[in-house]
């Protein structure tokens, strides 16, 4: 029971990464950005492709993130600040991360020729660290440390810098930031390419816990990713960590006395559920329309 | 009617007819501001009811996919007023969630077959049957389009305050909006499942719900007749492509669904191709000469939250 | 007004079948009297070969696999003269793991294409959903790399080529259970695929009348990445066998997870223990140490023709090993080939015929036929047992011993 | 009971007023934008309402028409209670309005936005009607009218979004006119016209008021107030500070010191600016 407690948060200290990642992008930009899970499969196939060429583990972590960024603000600069530009429709946005998505995807597909590839784990932590009775794995207990350690610097960077009020003032209104001498196409890139970072963090991650890659991994992940920022509350930053955390304890306790059949199913019903109950989430701020 | 075609040219124009009918499904509620990703899991609904009803109860094919298409109609109705008052995204992804929920739930109950899904339902759909439907469908939008409840359901998408202030009961044309979408994608559903014989849970993905989307965001959200048109052109022009190399099709597809929101986001229908124009503003529309507002309210947009 | 389009499919196939084979003993007159040969085979013979080459990336590794083993027998067939001056000519789709393409496409092969038989399908959803209408239509096919059950039930024009799963596990779970005295059983399985949730229950079937009791069963799908919870559960029970039944794409994160899980029973696998995902995957391998299972065919093995098939292949693609999905488009092919030649038409009904009597067909997967009365349209080979040892597999027999 | 169905014929319900409110509060968190509120209109007269900017005019009009759910107090329409009603609820009850930030369907026609204000009596046709109707374009005639009275004629096909200022104000003044309401709320419908237009839309609010419509009149141009307004309410940090005709009110000592103070006869609406603000300590 204890032993599955500590499952449920490591499994969740993944979802944290995910979701922190989606919901900067949505607290800044607004967006839900499907191409989001491809910035995560890139982002692992940039550390794959590092590792193969023996750069060592930590720095082919660093590259895969700059990679998954890069592509983030490639993307941002090209479609996403062109449509907005024009002041787009949300709907239309979404749609285009989409198109977007199907691109990134066949790319990632054509580079591994539609295979699992083999993601070596001989750099990343292995074997578990016993707390008391029971025992975390090492590479969940670092992803654990890795997303609080990201919330506290989001929160920093939010709160108490001066790039971070920007970061705020833009995400609240860009023509506003704009007047005030605010660069938002600059603050834009910023949350973005960090954004990107942390999806590919989460790849990373993923792809070292299961030793495999492939260009569909992202899949799966972005609709845990969607559900954190539910649970959480888009925009959210402490949200994203909560409820990833929540998630993976709801999935595992699923399992443990219902059936893991339902693990998946349990996702969506907490999607659908927290909205109907709390349609801007746990931790999340209430949107009024004026007249 | 058709016999001069041969079967797989009919086999392929009624994958079309039936992914034209999923295309309408999301047509009419996108023609009033709802961004609806529950299609497929409707489209599963109807596809199991009308499935499970002949093989284990022998109703002919037609009652069991009008049947079908009324089951999925009724869990819209049911489900619809539940996540209906949710806006924007949010309703995008609650939405999104219910189909999955629906998909998700028929792969885990046993009388549904499982993961295995059903064999053996009747292949008896013909061509000229199901060309039948979509013109009977396309003839019902074109009447409501014309009509008040059109111009309401368009108002809706334009702008919700406005339609409300006219005495537009938003939530009741929206119910009713998502109840045939239901309808639409169970008889989608049905009619695929009549033309396979075969149907599981793994076919109802998301790989679906993009292309189906894909084909609605490019017919846009004002005439019924784009979005037919539109899985009809696609379609065919996917024929002659081909579908053979991964990062052609990937390319092109997601390329042309990229172009297409950049230059006409509204789809190709939009009425005012080359004018901005939005389904909801979150904001208040500023004319061109307005004062400036100064009554207090609360923020229109929520900010990051940090603590 | 209401016509049944399989009718039409039907009757427009069985036409289109009649035409083709009167064309054909007629094209051929000409040359067989001109003295050639005394083959009534066509210059070409159209086979269609529909594969699952895309799709969930988890499959992907097989369709492409089979495809060039189909390729390979294809290019042997044609070179090596074994139809005379005939050629086989694959009229290959992509079915894209879609029961709706696969359909479509068996229609097409049938209909435009006019093929003499079907060498084809990768999944089991799309072969129940397109195997009718091949049936229908009398067009004989061999099933490439279909597991499930209710394969050859689909009709007498159906063949396969990979043994149903139950009589693999009918060969070697006794005797691992014998050799290993296990009496509790844990199971993970793919609770989302008919494939792997049907192995799941033909297993646990087959070890509770072993006297095998099962203590704990877990499921994950394919949304599972972390596996903790289940794996937790299992250590709790403390299982003699752990049997598992997932995707294979999915094996390789099963393995790494329980490497570091602590759970110490003997792990009892499928043919994914065997296939590149997880050889080719040094840390999966490591943690498979000492794995069971049973499987059609090793590339080591030297029964019938492997010696041979894995040296040519070899020889024709870099000295590169061949693996099982290679293996099974390879037979597959050569043996519809095969009843071509001994029909020596390109009736269906004759290959039909004639596949269902082929015996000491020598292939990869050993000297083996279609001809058991028993079981119409099964092959007739066994299977073989293997163990995981330090990163190899290895033949297994009951005095083999293993460390982890 | 007096159902929606008496909309047609106000003239029916004379005793009871048009819109009666009671004790009526709203507050934002810890912003109180309405107070306690307590009137009721009578009927086929114009009621001015006039208040410095964030005064709570428009949030007394929203609560009004249900755009926003009082936090306390009762709002009666013709008799019934509609506290808490969906705005298309309310406007079912022969309420219509037009608004502070001009609301059109921005992608739409002229004609179409003013055909949107007849939802409602096209709805409340019977099927049988409705199929009888089909092929006459049910609404055009009422639409012909209107474009000749708000002399919108020429731009009846022209995409709203594209219109000046003023002309935009006369299309959503169409637009409520078109649902033929008993209760007409206008927010400010003159402001950014030019003085021949803002008479014009005087004349034209009178004679709605003269065919039996009961008319609120939010209004910075106070030339306009005094012309038109049988009676003004005085409205102050979401309070109503005075009540009277609308020759009267000027002369209140109360009046004068907090709303018009040295602007009287002015049409600019700077000057109140000064006093926003106010709106946060108000009733707290």
């Amino acid at each position: 029971m204890l032993q599955q407690t500590v499952n449920g948060i490591a499994l969740g200290a993944t979802y944290s990464l995910l979701g922190l990642g989606v919901t900067l992008i949505w607290g800044v930009l607004r967006v839900l950005n499907f191409a989001y899970s491809q910035f995560i499969v890139w982002g692992a196939f940039g550390t794959l492709i590092a590792i193969e060429n023996h750069v060592p583990t930590v720095f082919a972590v660093l590259i895969g993130m700059a990679v998954a960024g890069v592509v983030a603000v490639f993307v941002d600069m090209t479609v996403m600040q062109f449509m907005r530009r024009r002041g787009t429709s949300e709907f239309a946005l979404v749609v285009a991360t989409i198109g977007v998505y199907y691109i990134l995807s066949s790319v990632a597909q054509d580079r591994s020729k539609s295979q699992i590839e083999t993601f070596p784990i001989g750099g990343f932590p292995h074997g578990s660290v016993d707390i008391g009775s029971t025992s975390l794995p090492s590479l969940q207990l670092l992803s654990l440390v890795i997303s609080v350690a990201v919330m506290i610097v989001l929160g920093y960077w939010l709160n108490r810098t001066r790039l971070g009020r920007a970061t705020r003032t833009v995400a609240y209104s860009a023509p506003t930031a704009e007047l005030l001498g605010v660069n938002s196409r600059a603050i834009f890139a910023l949350a973005v390419f960090v954004s990107g970072c942390l999806a590919a963090l989460a790849g990373i991650f993923n792809a070292a816990d299961s030793s495999t890659l492939s260009y569909s991994d992202g899949d799966q992940l972005l609709v845990v990713a969607f559900a954190v920022i539910v649970l959480g509350g888009m925009g959210s930053v402490k949200g994203a960590v909560i409820g990833g955390l929540a998630l993976g304890l709801v999935q595992v306790y699923t399992t443990l006395y219902v059936s893991g059949v339902f693990s998946n199913a349990i996702t969506y019903l907490l999607i659908v559920g927290v909205l109907i109950v709390r349609p801007n989430g746990l931790f999340g701020v209430r949107e009024e329309a004026r007249v | 009617m058709f016999d001069w075609l041969n079967p797989y040219t009919q086999l392929v124009a009624a994958g079309i007819l039936v992914n034209a009918l999923l295309v309408l499904s999301l047509f009419v509620v996108f023609q009033c501001g709802v961004l609806s990703l529950a299609t497929i899991g409707f489209m599963a609904d109807g596809a199991y009811t009308s499935s499970l009803l002949a093989t284990k109860q022998h109703w002919p094919t037609v009652p069991a996919i009008a049947a079908g298409a009324v089951v999925a109609a009724v869990l819209a109705y049911i489900f619809g007023r539940l996540v209906l008052h949710l806006r924007g995204i949010y309703l995008a992804l609650g939405t999104f969630a219910l189909g999955q929920v629906f998909v998700l739930g028929i792969a885990n109950f046993t009388w549904t077959g499982g993961p295995g899904g059903i064999v053996g339902i009747p292949v008896d759909i013909t061509l000229a049957e199901l060309v039948f439907v979509v013109l009977a469908v396309g003839v019902v939008f074109q009447l409501v389009h014309l009509s008040f409840v059109g111009r309401a359901l368009r108002a809706i998408r334009l702008d919700e305050r406005v339609a409300a202030g006219a005495g537009i009961n938003v939530a009741r044309y929206r119910t009713l909006a998502f109840t045939a979408s239901g309808f639409l994608a169970g008889l989608a559903g049905g009619f695929e499942a009549f033309q396979t014989g075969v149907i599981s849970p793994d076919q109802y993905s998301f790989v679906l719900l993009v292309q189906i989307l894909a084909l609605a965001m490019i017919a846009g959200s004002y005439l019924w007749a784009g979005s037919v048109l539109t899985a009809i052109a696609i379609g065919v022009a996917q024929q002659y492509i081909g579908t053979t190399d991964a990062l052609a099709e990937g390319l092109l597809y997601g390329g042309l669904l990229v172009v297409v929101m950049i230059l006409v986001p509204n789809g190709i229908t939009d009425p005012r191709l080359l004018r901005r124009l939005t389904f909801r503003r979150l904001r208040p529309h500023r004319g061109p000469s307005s004062p400036p507002t100064s009554e207090a309210s609360p923020s229109g947009a929520s900010p990051l939250v940090i603590k | 007004m209401r016509f049944r389009t399989i009718k039409i499919v039907t009757a427009l196939g069985l036409v289109s079948v009649l035409a083709a084979a009167c064309g054909s003993s007629k094209s051929s007159s000409t040359p067989t009297s001109a003295g050639s040969s005394s083959s009534a085979l066509p210059a070409t013979i159209k086979i269609g070969v529909p594969l699952d080459l895309t799709g969930s990336s988890e499959i992907t590794g097989v369709g492409t696999g089979e495809w060039a083993g189909v390729q390979f027998a294809v290019n042997q067939i044609n070179s090596s003269g074994f139809l005379g001056t005939s050629k086989i000519d694959p009229v290959m789709f992509d079915t894209q793991a879609s029961k709706t393409e696969a359909v479509q496409r068996t229609v097409e092969l049938i209909s435009s294409d006019h093929v003499s038989a079907i060498v084809g399908y990768s999944l089991t959803p799309s072969f129940l959903a397109a195997g009718p209408i091949a049936q229908k239509d009398g067009i004989p096919v061999m099933a490439v790399g279909l597991s499930g059950a209710g394969v050859t039930e689909v009709g007498n024009y159906i063949f396969r080529e990979l043994l149903d799963y139950t009589k693999l596990y009918a060969f070697g779970d006794p005797q691992f259970v014998k050799a290993t005295h296990a009496t509790t059983a844990a199971y993970l399985y793919g609770s989302d695929t008919v494939t792997t949730s049907g192995q799941y229950a033909a297993r646990r079937k087959l070890l509770e009348s072993l006297g095998v009791k099962t203590v704990a069963v877990e499921t994950i799908t394919a949304a599972t990445t972390d596996m903790q919870a289940q794996l937790t559960a299992i250590k709790d029970a403390n299982p003699d066998l752990l049997v598992v039944n997932v995707d294979t794409g999915q094996v390789p994160s099963v393995l790494v997870q329980l490497g570091e899980s602590g759970i110490t029973a003997q792990y009892l696998g499928d043919t994914s223990l065997g296939s590149a995902v997880v050889t080719g995957n040094p840390a999966a391998i490591k943690a498979a140490q000492c794995g069971l299972f049973t499987t059609p065919w090793v590339p080591t093995s030297t029964a019938g023709g492997n010696p041979l098939f894995v040296s040519q292949w070899k020889a024709a693609n870099n000295g590169q090993t061949p693996d099982f999905f290679d293996a099974l488009g390879r037979d597959a092919m050569w043996a519809m080939a095969t009843a071509i030649k001994n029909a020596n038409s390109v009736n269906p009904s004759q290959i039909r015929d004639a596949l269902s009597q082929i015996s000491g067909f020598s292939g990869a997967l050993g000297l083996y036929g279609w001809n058991n009365p028993a079981a119409p349209g099964q092959p007739t080979y066994g299977g073989v047992n293997e163990q995981v040892q330090n990163g190899q597999d290895v033949p297994w027999t009951s005095s083999t011993t293993c460390t982890k | 009971m007096t159902g929606a169905s008496t909309v047609a014929s106000p003239e029916g319900l004379a005793d009871v007023p048009a819109v009666a409110i009671e004790n009526l509060g709203k507050r934002f968190g810890g912003v109180v934008a309405v107070s306690d509120v307590t009137f009721a209109l009578s009927d086929e007269t114009i009621t001015g309402l006039i208040g410095p900017n964030g005064a709570g005019k428009t949030t007394l009009l929203n609560l009004i028409t249900g755009y926003l759910k009082p936090t306390s107090g009762s709002i009666a329409i013709k008799g019934k209670t509609v506290t808490g009603w969906l705005p298309h609820a309310v406007a079912g009850m022969g309420v219509a309005r037009t608004y502070q930030n001009i609301l059109l369907l921005d992608s739409e026609t002229v004609a179409t936005n003013i055909l949107i204000g007849c939802h409602g009596a096209l709805q409340r046709r019977r099927l049988v009607t409705r199929a009888k109707e089909w092929r006459s374009r049910p609404g055009r005639d009422v639409v012909e009218r209107l474009l000749t009275v708000l002399n919108l004629r020429e731009v009846a096909k022209d995409e709203v979004a594209q219109l000046p200022y003023g002309m935009r104000r006369r299309v959503e003044i169409a637009r409520a006119l078109a649902a033929s309401p008993s209760l007409l709320i206008l927010d400010e419908p003159t402001a950014g016209m030019t003085r021949d237009e803002s008479d014009e839309i005087g004349r034209l609010v009178q004679q709605v008021r003269d065919a039996g419509t009961t008319v609120l009149l939010v209004e910075h141009n106070v030339r306009l107030v005094r012309a038109i307004c049988d009676e003004v309410l005085v409205l102050q940090w979401g309070n109503i500070i005075a009540r009277d005709s609308a020759e009267r009110v000027w002369d209140d000592p109360v009046v004068r010191t907090a709303y018009l103070g040295d602007m009287e006869g002015q049409e600019s609406e700077t000057g109140p600016a000064k006093q926003e603000g106010g709106t946060t300590n108000a009733g707290a």
